[in-house]
């Protein structure tokens, strides 16, 4: 049987590296790859501890983050799209516009 | 014993290693003559000979094809991303096989000839070792395993099998087989959709994901002559399931007259222009394998199965049924190549988001509601 | 059922409101008939086949539409509830609702904003049927807002009048300083029981069965007691026009007429008798507060009274006539008659919305025209209405056997019979009672001589002045004679004379042979009062924990509270000999003002009077002229200009010179948000670990 | 140590090794194979969670859609390897070393206090009443239909508005990025596209 705290560990150290990847890549798809690595790595938490306290909650809610999920990709595509069409770039750096 | 994966004994693994070996097998040869099947049928459709000279009636030819394959020479071309290029063969064909684990072949507990002899033996085997293997080979079943998500089991392979596609038309860094990925994986995405939605006005009746249950919930009949196949189950429901899925499959396998990705007279041969030998002949046994795991589907969810007249008095007959629907729906995919034309790329696209995926949404309702008043 | 008949008038008003527009008139003035119609035929429906065959004790119908408030052990549900007391309201509230909606139709011919009128008329029933209806304090109070909102709209009806405008706003303000009254009430009521409601939910029963049954020995409770009615009357002196919150009703006849008679006659000023008839639990037990309720109930009535001697408006004088008899049935309140108060509010209902409805038609007839001393004569041009509106006239003096004979005289026997004021009060607060009857008759007489008697005035003085309605009465000539109003306008007339005539007999007292079928009817639902001097003692324990029947015993004041008998020791002979004086008064009264103004129909009144005794001088320089003083010269321009602003001010300049170093931070960099975000999550952790470990 | 840790340590070895190949490789194809392998690595570990229909989902899903959509932006734009413009946020990659432990080592005092024994679950495969049983299709659907029916249908309007807001986004309209993108999708495959790669790189 495999413990609880292996998973967690797991899943902390998945998601740590999604984090790291948020601010070291400058390309705005492989960040956004990060964050689904992020989700991912809270999906495995939230099964294992469906698991560990022998309720389908958890597992109820990797689903809809997983619909969440596809929601993102597609608008965030979307976004990627239209970004590339407008700045010849996909650096996220490029894409200041924000600031003052 | 608490995890899935602990749970396996020597029994399963063996039994399982055995069957997927045997079954692999078969589905090879089920591919192979497939192909040679495919030039007698078209050659006749054509009003020509076909091959006919290895062997009799040119039976042995896949196997010359396959020395063929093997012993031209394995060009990489120059330009390509090595790693990408040589993994992408690989990736459509893996998956691809990796779903026969869940084929409903035949019945549970069939009495395996030679049975007993076999498993005697293997036990002394195992004494000599100082195991007690306790084996039990008397009966067998025909499948390797019943898996409660079968359907989504194969749904996730073949689903992976896209990124094959995908991979070697940007790997070969060509533009031919970058707009074959392209066009292959944007088809694949929209047709899985079709084929996965015109499958839930099946399940409705079946009320399971487990392809053996499936095959069993479809025995017996109707007054008596009508089989109790899905296809017929919740009529119309069943029967308008049953043809979605079935242009949905020929697209999701990229055949005529959805044929696209590979377009000769447009793209040359698609993503895998730049891909020879023994790479090419993994794509093109991929292709095949992908059409006999449709097929087999299309059987199990809508024909029976293995189910048929005598199966409950001769088990091993259920194999026969199976492998006869099986080819039926391989000779259509032929059939379909020797009569149709191909469509164009947004006539295809145009067909499958505004015609079939409205369908089969549709036809999920009219299951729904038929399923709620009638089962 | 109960919740149709609230819904259906707000169902018209939907209609009306959103699409009146584009309706016809005629439509608009069905749909919103009809919807009051539907209600009046449920609430007849409901009354006389759902609550009268329920035996005596067990009179009470819930129903619960929604929970509204949950919060802890508060809760306040959209239910409603019939009991007698209720019922009649209902009763009367659809009845001549209805016959008021159907006048209206004719009388607001032509007026460009009639499908408003309409909307608005439909949407103050909704509301008062809701206040009558409701279960609880809380619904009741949506209920008293709603009426007080509607008559708001109502009074500025007239949107182009400057006076209308400033009526209304009036109406309001004086309303929202009663309501404070009302709110701290309901939640002295809460926090004394825990409850608001008054029915009795789960095991928790209501407050006025809780009050009832506070044992004498429990003194402290007393004070609270008092409270709660004091303040409960305060919010009923704001609505129901008692002094000193009455300057509101008189400038509120600046609405249509018809509103006159359904809002500021019949209906939403009855309400502070609703609600002390209703709470008369807790009212009874404070002598304090009764004896404040009856000494001003006595003094508005007087007070007004004398005002309306001396007004020529024809509506003044019948909206003072209003805060009179209101005054009157306040006095019945307070001398422990809740079911005679509450017998006066049905009669007066009939009669004032009668003489309304047909000084209504009086200024219809006159175009507009409502000074009485530019009248005189009309009776052979509007007989109908001058033989419909002699049946209010006599009815509001005291005629007999009208109904307003029956419960006026009921009124002025129970103040001088009372027992639970000091010895003596009631005798004379009888003599103001009687007073402001002699007075009744004949400010009444008077308006009717200068109206209908005598020869006509109208033919020198008629002009437009400036009670003329901006649009109203264009397609009607400008210099023709009076003319009778048409059939959908006397016809309510007619029906709330026979009322006003009959409606007497459905509580006849016993003294005079009747049988006083109201009181009876009422008794179950209304407290009474235990003697003065031995009220400490005198209140029976209420045992209605233990009754089997729970809800309907568990219900308002508890019939087992009420005494077997209270006229078990009346003495039939006084009584009789006191219906003889306030015959005798009355038709004293109607002599006199017979005598005095046929022969000089114009003769001067008292200044004072004229001007209603300078009340609202007295408040524009008392209160409002240093309110606006104190507002302008300290909160406004040392408070707000200063203080307030210069904080709201000094912080923006604060925050404007942080903020120009920290938007450095906006680098617009989304990487460096992320990292931003990572050093604070990492920091919180890194918190959260460190108080775990430790 | 039995054979399934072994199992977990392996799966969990290659799903680490291929995240850091998704935040490390500069060429963003490698980054979407890096993320498929360690889905269908999670993929594995919910398998050993009892959570089948979950690790189905999470191949059909997120490997076979929403990473397919990935790699064929990827493609669309044909963005071969990253774009050598200058880095101007330098600090942040001496600052990710730093954070990065800190975060984990924050992550393992926490998890060191977690200790739960897993409860006795019925084989999903074998049960009699799969409803019954965990991570099972009827199971879930038990709890997506009952206790959570608002939040599904809730999911349900989300993706709508999601591929509406799409469709939107993405619309071709004039610009000569689109044009590029037109020439990309455009069924003529006798005019091969530019490659944004060959001309854009600066």
């Amino acid at each position: 049987m495999i413990p609880l705290s292996w998973y967690l560990a797991l899943s902390a150290v998945l998601f740590t590296i999604g984090v790291v990847g948020v601010i070291i890549q400058r390309n705005v798809i492989v960040l956004f790859m990060c964050v689904e690595l992020m989700l991912n790595a809270v999906n495995l938490t939230l099964v294992a501890f469906s698991r560990f306290l022998g309720d389908m909650t958890g597992q109820l809610f990797v689903f809809i983050v997983m619909a969440v999920a596809a929601a993102e990709a597609a608008v965030g595509l979307a976004i990627i799209i239209s970004l590339f069409r407008n700045r010849e770039t996909l650096n996220i750096d490029e894409a200041d516009l924000l600031k003052l | 014993m608490s995890s899935i994966l602990n749970s396996i004994d020597l029994q399963f693994i063996l039994g399982s290693l055995i069957k997927t070996a045997v079954f692999w097998i078969c589905i090879m040869i089920v591919v192979a003559y497939t192909v040679y099947a495919e030039r007698r049928v078209l050659a006749v459709i054509q009003n020509r000979l076909g091959p006919n000279r290895v062997g009799w009636q040119g039976l042995l030819q896949p196997f010359a094809d396959l020395i063929k394959f093997i012993f031209k020479e394995d060009i990489i071309p120059f330009a390509v991303n090595k790693v990408l290029y040589l993994i992408a063969p690989v990736v459509v064909l893996v998956p691809a096989m990796m779903v026969l684990i869940v084929y409903p072949f035949g019945p549970r507990n069939v009495p395996l000839p030679g049975g007993e002899v076999l498993s005697n033996m293997l036990n002394n085997f195992g004494n000599s070792l100082g195991y007690d293997w306790a084996l039990d080979l008397t009966h067998i079943d025909l499948f390797v395993s019943n898996f409660n998500v079968g359907l989504l089991y194969i749904f996730a392979l073949t689903g992976l099998g896209v990124y094959g596609i995908v991979i070697a038309g940007w790997a070969s860094n060509s533009k031919y087989s970058l707009m074959g990925g392209l066009r292959s994986s944007a088809q694949m995405i929209s047709y899985e959709l079709a084929l996965s939605l015109s499958v839930v006005a099946v399940l409705i009746p079946a009320g399971t994901l487990d392809l053996v249950k499936i095959v069993e919930l479809q025995g017996g009949t109707w007054f008596g002559f009508i089989p109790k196949w899905n296809l017929l189950a919740l009529f119309p429901a069943g029967l308008i399931a049953f043809v979605v899925y079935l242009i949905s499959a020929i697209a999701e396998t990229n055949r005529v007259p959805f044929d696209l990705p590979e377009a000769e007279t447009e793209l040359v041969a698609g993503f895998h222009t730049e891909y020879s030998a023994l790479k090419f002949a993994l794509f093109f046994m991929g292709e095949y394998v992908n059409m006999t795991t449709v097929s087999v589907l299309a059987t199990t969810l809508f024909l029976g199965g293995w189910q048929g007249p005598l199966v409950g008095t001769y088990p091993w007959l259920g194999l026969v049924w199976f492998v006869g629907k099986v080819f039926f729906f391989l000779f259509l995919y032929i059939w379909l190549r020797g009569t149709l034309p191909r469509f164009r790329y947004d006539q295809l696209m145009n067909f499958g988001w505004k015609i079939l995926l409205p369908a089969a949404l549709v036809n999920i309702v009219i299951a729904a509601v038929l399923g709620v008043l009638f089962l | 059922m109960l919740k149709w008949i609230v819904l259906a008038p707000l169902i018209g008003a939907i209609i009306n409101g959103f699409f009146g527009k584009r309706l016809g008139e005629k439509l608009i003035g069905l749909i919103a008939s009809a919807s009051v119609a539907v209600s009046a035929v449920l609430a007849f429906f409901v009354f006389f086949t759902k609550l009268l065959p329920l035996p005596v004790g067990e009179r009470l119908i819930t129903e619960h539409f929604f929970t509204w408030i949950k919060v802890g052990n508060f809760q306040a549900d959209f239910a409603y509830l019939l009991d007698p007391l209720s019922g009649i309201y209902i009763l009367f509230i659809t009845g001549v609702g209805l016959l008021i909606h159907i006048y209206a139709t004719g009388y607001m011919h032509g007026d460009p904003g009639y499908y408003r009128f309409f909307t608005y008329l439909n949407l103050f029933m909704f509301m008062m049927l809701t206040l009558v209806l409701a279960d609880n304090l809380l619904l009741l109070f949506v209920g008293w807002e709603g009426v007080g909102l509607c008559s708001y709209l109502l009074i500025g009806y007239y949107i182009r009048r400057q006076e209308a405008g400033d009526a209304a706003k009036k109406a309001f303000i004086t309303n929202r300083i009663g309501d404070f009254g009302y709110m701290i009430a309901m939640f002295l009521v809460f926090t004394t029981f825990g409850t608001i409601s008054f029915v009795a939910k789960g095991d928790v029963p209501s407050f006025l069965t809780q009050a009832a049954a506070l044992s004498p020995e429990a003194i402290w409770t007393f004070g609270t007691m008092t409270a709660i009615a004091l303040l409960l009357f305060v919010g009923a002196t704001g609505k129901s026009a008692q002094i000193p919150l009455f300057v509101w009703l008189p400038d509120a006849m600046a609405g249509p007429t018809p509103v006159s008679a359904l809002i500021h006659a019949a209906t939403m000023v009855t309400a502070g008798v609703y609600l002390t008839a209703r709470c008369s639990a807790v009212v009874v037990k404070s002598p304090t507060a009764m004896a404040v309720m009856a000494v001003i109930g006595a003094a508005t009535a007087i007070f007004a009274a004398t005002i309306g001697l001396a007004q020529n408006d024809i509506k003044k004088v019948l909206a003072y006539s209003t805060v009179s008899q209101l005054g009157y049935m306040f006095l019945a309140c307070g001398v422990g008659a809740i079911t005679a108060g509450v017998f006066h509010v049905v009669t007066h209902a009939f009669f004032k919305a009668l003489l309304f409805l047909g000084s209504g038609s009086v200024i219809h007839g006159m175009h507009e025209e409502q000074d009485i001393r530019k009248m005189g004569g009309l009776k052979k041009y509007m007989p109908i209405t001058f033989a419909t509106m002699m049946a209010g006239w006599l009815a509001i003096s005291g005629f007999p056997l009208l109904s307003g004979f029956f419960s006026k005289d009921e009124i002025l026997w129970k103040t001088w019979s009372t027992e639970s004021l000091p010895h003596g009060w009631g005798k004379f607060l009888w003599v103001i009672a009687a007073l402001t009857a002699l007075l009744t008759a004949i400010y009444m007489t008077r308006m009717m001589v200068m109206t209908f008697f005598g020869a006509s005035r109208f033919g020198k003085a008629h002009g437009h002045d400036d009670h003329h309605g901006d649009h109203h009465g264009d397609d009607h000539g400008h210099h023709g004679d009076p003319h009778e109003s048409p059939a959908v306008m006397w016809i309510p007339l007619a029906v709330l004379a026979v009322l006003s005539i009959v409606g007497g007999f459905i509580g006849v007292p016993a003294a005079l042979g009747g049988s006083n079928h109201f009181e009876h009817f009422l008794e179950p639902v209304i407290a009474h009062v235990a003697p003065a001097g031995e009220s400490a003692h005198a209140l029976p324990v209420a045992t209605d924990h233990g009754t089997p029947h729970g809800a309907p015993a568990d219900h308002v004041a508890a019939a087992s509270a009420a005494p077997a008998h209270a006229d078990a020791h009346h003495d039939v002979g006084t009584e009789r000999l006191f219906t003889v004086i306030s015959v005798l008064l009355g038709f004293l009264g109607i002599g006199i003002g017979a005598a005095v103004w046929l022969k000089n129909p114009l003769k001067p009144m008292s200044k004072v009077l004229e001007n209603k005794y300078y009340v609202d001088e007295i408040y524009e320089t008392t209160v409002i002229q240093p309110l606006e003083h104190t507002s302008r010269d300290l909160l406004w321009k040392v408070v707000d200009v200063r203080i307030i602003d210069g904080f709201v001010n000094g912080a923006a300049r604060t925050f404007a010179g942080l903020s120009g170093i920290l938007r450095h931070t906006q680098s617009g960099y989304a990487r460096n948000y992320a990292a931003v975000i990572l050093i604070g999550a990492i920091i919180i952790i890194g918190y959260f670990g460190f108080l775990a470990t430790r | 140590m039995e054979t399934i840790h072994l199992l977990f340590l392996a799966i969990a070895a290659l799903a680490v090794v291929s995240a850091f190949n998704i935040i490390l490789q500069r060429n963003p194809i490698y980054s979407a194979i890096g993320l498929i392998i360690v889905l269908c690595c999670l993929a594995g570990l919910f398998l050993t969670l009892y959570a089948q229909f979950i690790a189905a989902i999470q191949i059909i899903v997120y490997a076979g859609a929403i990473m397919v959509l990935f790699v064929f932006v990827i493609m669309l734009l044909n963005v071969r390897e990253e774009e050598s413009r200058t880095d101007r946020q330098k600090y942040l990659k001496f600052l990710a070393a730093p954070l990065f432990l800190a975060l984990l080592a924050e992550v393992a005092v926490v998890i060191r206090f977690v200790n739960m024994p897993a409860p006795a679950i019925e084989d999903p495969n074998t049960a009699i009443d799969p409803s019954q049983s965990l991570g099972t299709v009827e199971s879930i659907a038990h709890v997506m239909f009952t206790d959570f029916v608002l939040p599904f249908e809730a999911t349900s309007v989300l993706i709508l508005m999601a591929i509406v807001g799409a469709m939107y986004l993405a619309r071709r309209d004039s610009g000569e990025g689109a044009e590029r993108i037109e020439q990309a999708l455009a069924t003529d495959a006798a005019q091969p596209p530019v490659a944004v790669h060959e001309d854009s790189g600066h």
